[in-house]
């Protein structure tokens, strides 16, 4: 059609853009999950995968609803949940009470840094026996295991968010000669807040794995102990069916610290 | 080259009779070219032997274990280590503080709390079966690891524990912990440990398992007559303990091991006999418990063809 | 080669940026677009460089690019785009090596454009070393490196200081005279405007539609600051636009 | 001085700026670290700190040389270094190949980034049983325990550097012509090295974290199995040597990756 | 109240910046700053504001600040530096809550400030939704506040667009004639320099020097773009500064 406007050479500019920006296309997550669990039915069922490798999928939501029924499923889960939050609160308070110092103080960050990096790589098993000791077997144990796991990366992120407070906003606090404390409080730390959140992730994540852990010291009841047990009776299914727990527990905290954002963040648009 | 087998092992004295026939060339004997896998514990030991890592080992009859029979991947063929009155045999303990508040014998238990590894394991089974003939309640605390379980008791976190001898007497010896009794005393000829292998092995590999079994036994003898009966003379039993020691407390001095192992010598069943009675008994406790399935029989467990059964 | 644009319009998930934009771009001349913030300038030269495509009308390309021309249609944009852990030659040959342009080919080629930028001392140089107005040279360098037969320039200067501007301009307007090339020039600055432009085209507030279109006479060579007749079409040109300007300034954007 | 210069009422303009930037000071951490030591020393000499809580520093000091004398410490370390190595760079290699498919492609981003944040929270510890019946008890079962941990994390820090790679860089590049490939090449990946590296530090400290889960499973020697052993036998010399080395393990690969950063991306400045 | 320098030099760990600068600074008067990129015009006004302190050499007050001033030396940034996460009221009564004013006193002074702006509508707004001439001016609004003896701009107008500071420099203009205030206004930009200053004083390239202090005598409301003796003075200001401009443009950063 526009031949026969223009000149016999004249031709549209090809298009050359495009591309490199993945946008999430909802629902092929659902696909995902239901293929794999499709696969892993199938498979089980007709042998080609052993019932020592993996549980049928089914027989793993079986023992889901036989434990909701049974009233268990909120004991292990409500014991696990106050330990993640009572420990969880405990670390991330320190941590970011701590990573604020740094953030603040030359000689606190000299001196607390390196004392960082050298606990973060230090595995909180391995300490186990000492907790014991330490803490004792009940809860307390349980707490300082989760707090110490979620302390230090919290401490990171935290002193992370604060050495990328834009200066230029506290120069200005200065400049209108607002108070030490006031800089503080109304620039350094919401400026550090997004930081910080974000960190909290990673730190939550730390938190749930380390469950686990901190069940294996004479915990009766929680998600940890309870795959724990599974584990040590080789009971695929309910292994699998704690996993999912833990997953779903983990997927969770992540979409509440995301509204969370949401909220205390709206100012980033 | 003889058969090539992996023999799975914890670093005890428990273990010895595979120890002894492997350096006397009994395995080699019966054409058996035998590895050790060394564990940490007893569970993924068992676990090893239903994924084909292991061929034989010998442990607890544990939760574990009696899943992966029910799964068709392990058998039980024989006995290994067995409580016998008369014999110095696990020890019950109590932490000093528990002690000082009365908890004197296991007549006192009722209330008090009980370390065990995890549920299902022979620290849980012996723990109850104790308590019970007491008539006590008692509060189990699962702490994972021995180590762990060390830790709680000499802090006096927890209040007793039953152990095997040369542990129990090297913790009461160092005033750490208190003697209360013995486990033998509430558990006659309670079969602690098996020897158990895949079923696979049970069902078409008969030569070799016999092999093994063969070769085990004449370890079990050696071992039981230098140290357990003590029938074969100083010499022998010295020159057991230096054999045990290559594998068990390596790392520490001849001298201060080897009254560890001496101390450890329990009874290992003579041709590796089974104690179907403690068996069953584990069995129908693991089921009271609700640790294993209902449907779960003594012959889901163990393969009776090789061995005598008691 | 010319560039024709037929009733171009452009929406983003119903936000209507461009309405019926018909302009016509000749060679050899350099064609400003002015408007507002916000009115769609950035958008329309990505649819002429065909980065982008109009939601309805389209951009012709009339005439074949000279032969020698690697990219006829060259983008130059207000925040260099350079990468970073390239050298200055680096990020020149950046743009050769696809077309297979390697080794003393590509030498000559780097060593000609850095000497019409005057860039020749700082080859290896890394952009983080550089002035803002040195890493606009590299980028225009790099857009001489292919040869092209219409340069897009985005508001080239705007990310530079007011005194870098100046000395840039004057350089754009060198290398014209040397060898006039066929430019389509986003400005906001009226100023620029009508130092460089042949033509220029004024856009509205959003949505963008063509409001006028002046010609200047005046050869860019004798073109100076302080010119009465530049001042007097600048002040002109800012008559029109200033409703629009304030505007487009007090708009609240709803990010 | 001045005050005789200018009239009475001249006074210098008050300072009200600096603070909010702390330097490191040298030397603080290892007055840090001293003072600790000493003060486990003074107290575990004094039995002010009882020898079941805190082992005594010289006590750690003496088994540590021990080991080194033995010989041991470098069985230990190098089989605990090819572990670590092998999986790390399974893992690591792994995970920047998915995240970089995570950044580039809608349909793969929008499959496997929930499947990953279901992976996440899931302690690698629970699955010990399972990774002896998937991959055996020799190096195979390590090797995948170690990768798997260090993957998750990789992908999560790899697409998240590749989503802040300038887009304006990608339109220069197709701007000029450049095919798909040369863009991702040339433009994609070194804009997203910077993000890759420090999300591998994360990945290898949490590799060096697992070493001692991976040889829970049957593993002779290795730092994390000499941790175990020592735990479960409350011999807290030991206990606290190993822990000490993973420690200074963790350090040095931090270390080292900050070389490379400063190596590969001597172009930030 | 007067500010006064006296030889004031500044190093950075061995980078000498300012050498011996000695400047009057009256008040009711705008003095204008120009010198080329990194000539330490900044920090010169950092120093001014006690924001950092000088390696020799003093900044003395003189006289004693005008009652009711709360904040006697206040900035406005070139970037602006409002908080993100409060709206434009809050940022402005960020810099009255430590002086203890809160609740209707607050509001009597924002509500003041913002109509002076022209922002009276925005108050609720947040940063992000403002354009950049808008940002500017809640920043200006901010430093009105506290109605400062003397206020201090650091290129207030180069992060914006030319036809936004084309706006805004009106209003500056405007704001000064309805209530003169004393202003020390950095900038690279002749014409800001020459429609903006009663007296402007050259600095030299790193480390700045003083080279020149002229003084303008046409009033502020008379000054209009294309003026020619603006015209005039802008380019003998740009033929005296092009070489140092040239050179710093030139060098290379060692970061
Ligand atoms: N990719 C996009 N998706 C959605 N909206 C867009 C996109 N790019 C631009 N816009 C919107 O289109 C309008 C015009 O944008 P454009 O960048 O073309 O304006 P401009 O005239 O270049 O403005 P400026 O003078 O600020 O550079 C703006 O309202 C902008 O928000
Ligand atoms: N805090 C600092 N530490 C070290 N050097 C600095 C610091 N601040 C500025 N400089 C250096 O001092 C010199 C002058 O900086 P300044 O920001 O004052 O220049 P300027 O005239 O404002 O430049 P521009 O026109 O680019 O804004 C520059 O070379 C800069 O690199
Ligand atoms: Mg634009
Ligand atoms: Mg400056």
């Amino acid at each position: 059609m526009s031949e026969n406007m223009h000149p016999n050479n004249a031709r549209p500019v090809p298009f050359r853009g495009g591309g490199f920006r993945p946008v999430a296309k909802r629902g092929a997550a659902i696909i995902v999950f239901t293929t794999l669990i499709l696969l892993a039915e199938w498979g089980t069922r007709t042998g080609w995968i052993t019932n020592l490798t993996l549980p049928r999928p089914s027989d793993v939501a079986t023992t889901l609803i036989d434990l909701w029924r049974s009233g268990l499923l909120w004991t292990h889960l409500s014991v696990s949940l106050s330990r993640l939050v009572v420990g969880g609160t405990i670390g991330i308070t320190a941590g970011i009470g701590v990573g604020m110092m740094i953030g603040l103080f030359s000689y606190v960050r000299a001196g607390l840094i390196p004392v960082v990096a050298a606990l973060f790589p230090i595995p909180k098993i391995a300490l186990l026996p000492l907790f014991v000791i330490w803490f004792g077997i009940d809860e307390a144990s349980k707490y300082a295991l989760i707090a110490l796991g979620t302390f230090t990366p919290t401490i990171v992120s935290t002193y992370g968010a604060v050495d990328n407070v834009d200066r230029t906003l506290v120069r200005m606090g200065q400049s209108f000669g607002l108070s030490w404390w006031s800089i503080v409080r109304k620039i350094v730390l919401p400026g550090a807040l997004p930081g910080i959140l974000s960190g909290l992730r990673v730190s939550v994540a730390i938190g749930i794995i380390l469950l686990v852990a901190a069940e294996m010291l004479g915990a009766e009841y929680g998600i940890g102990a309870y795959i724990l047990q599974a584990g040590s009776l080789y009971d695929l299914e309910r292994l699998f069916a704690g996993v999912l727990i833990l997953s779903v527990l983990g997927i969770t905290t992540s979409w509440i610290i995301g509204l969370l954002e949401k909220r205390l963040l709206n100012w980033r648009g | 080259a003889g058969t090539k087998l992996n023999v799975g092992a914890l670093r005890f004295t428990s273990h010895a009779a595979s120890f002894v026939a492997f350096e006397r060339g009994y395995f080699d004997a019966e054409g058996l070219d035998v590895e050790f896998k060394f564990f940490q514990a007893a569970q993924p030991m068992a676990v090893a032997i239903a994924s084909g890592d292991a061929d034989y080992a010998v442990t607890a009859i544990s939760g574990g274990l009696v899943s992966l029979a029910e799964k068709g991947a392990a058998k039980v063929i024989g006995g290994a280590l067995s409580e016998e009155p008369g014999i110095d045999g696990q020890k019950i303990l109590a932490s000093n503080a528990a002690y000082e508040a009365g908890l004197t014998s296991a007549k006192m238990l009722d209330g008090r709390s009980w370390a065990i590894s995890q549920a299902g394991s022979s620290f849980h089974y012996m723990g109850s079966k104790i308590s019970a003939a007491e008539g006590a309640t008692v509060s189990f605390k699962p702490l994972q690891k021995v180590g762990a379980i060390i830790g709680a008791l000499k802090s006096g976190q927890v209040d007793a524990w039953s152990i095997v001898p040369h542990i129990a007497k090297a913790l009461a010896g160092g005033g750490a912990v208190k003697i209360i009794g013995n486990v033998a005393d509430y558990l006659p000829n309670y079969q602690v440990t098996t020897v158990f292998t895949s079923a696979d092995n049970a069902a078409n590999k008969r030569g070799q398992t016999e092999a093994f079994l063969r070769a085990f036994s004449k370890g079990a003898d050696d071992f039981n007559a230098a140290l357990v009966d003590k029938t074969a003379g100083d010499e022998a039993a010295a020159e057991m303990v230096k054999l045990i020691h290559k594998y068990v407390y390596a790392d520490k001095p001849l001298e201060k091991a080897g009254k560890s192992i001496r101390n450890g010598a329990m009874r290992i069943n003579k041709n590796a006999s089974l104690n179907m009675a403690s068996v069953t008994d584990q069995i129908d406790w693991f089921k009271s418990e609700k640790l294993i399935k209902d449907s779960i029989t003594v012959d889901t467990l163990v393969d009776p063809s090789y061995s005598e059964m008691m | 080669m010319d560039l024709t644009l037929e009733n171009i319009t452009h929406r983003y998930d119903g936000l209507t940026v461009l309405e019926d934009v018909s302009l016509h771009i000749p060679a050899g001349q350099i064609l400003c677009i002015i408007g507002p913030s916000g009115c769609g300038k950035s958008t329309l030269l990505r649819l002429i460089g065909g980065l982008e495509q109009p939601s309805a009308g389209q951009v012709l390309q009339l005439g074949t690019p000279p032969a020698g021309c690697l990219n006829p249609l060259t983008y130059v944009f207000q925040d260099f785009a350079l990468l970073p852990w390239r050298s200055v030659g680096g990020n020149i040959s950046l743009v050769l090596e696809d077309h297979g342009i390697r080794g003393a080919a590509a030498d000559k080629i780097i060593d000609d454009v850095l000497a019409r930028t005057k860039l020749s001392d700082f080859r290896a140089a890394l952009p983080r070393q550089l002035s803002g107005g040195m890493k606009q040279r590299v980028a225009i360098a790099r857009a001489l490196a292919v040869n092209p037969a219409v340069m897009l320039l985005d508001e080239p200067l705007s990310a530079l200081d007011a005194q870098t501007r100046e000395l840039l301009m004057e350089d754009l307007i060198g290398l014209w005279q040397r060898q006039p090339f066929t430019g389509v020039y986003v400005t906001h600055n009226l100023a620029e405007a009508v130092r460089l432009g042949h033509r220029i085209a004024v856009l509205s507030r959003r949505p963008g539609r063509l409001r006028d279109v002046i010609d200047i006479d005046i050869p860019l060579g004798e073109r100076h600051i302080g010119d009465p007749r530049l001042e007097a079409l600048q002040t002109r040109l800012w008559d029109a636009m200033k409703q629009e300007a304030m505007a487009a300034d007090q708009e609240l954007l709803h990010v």
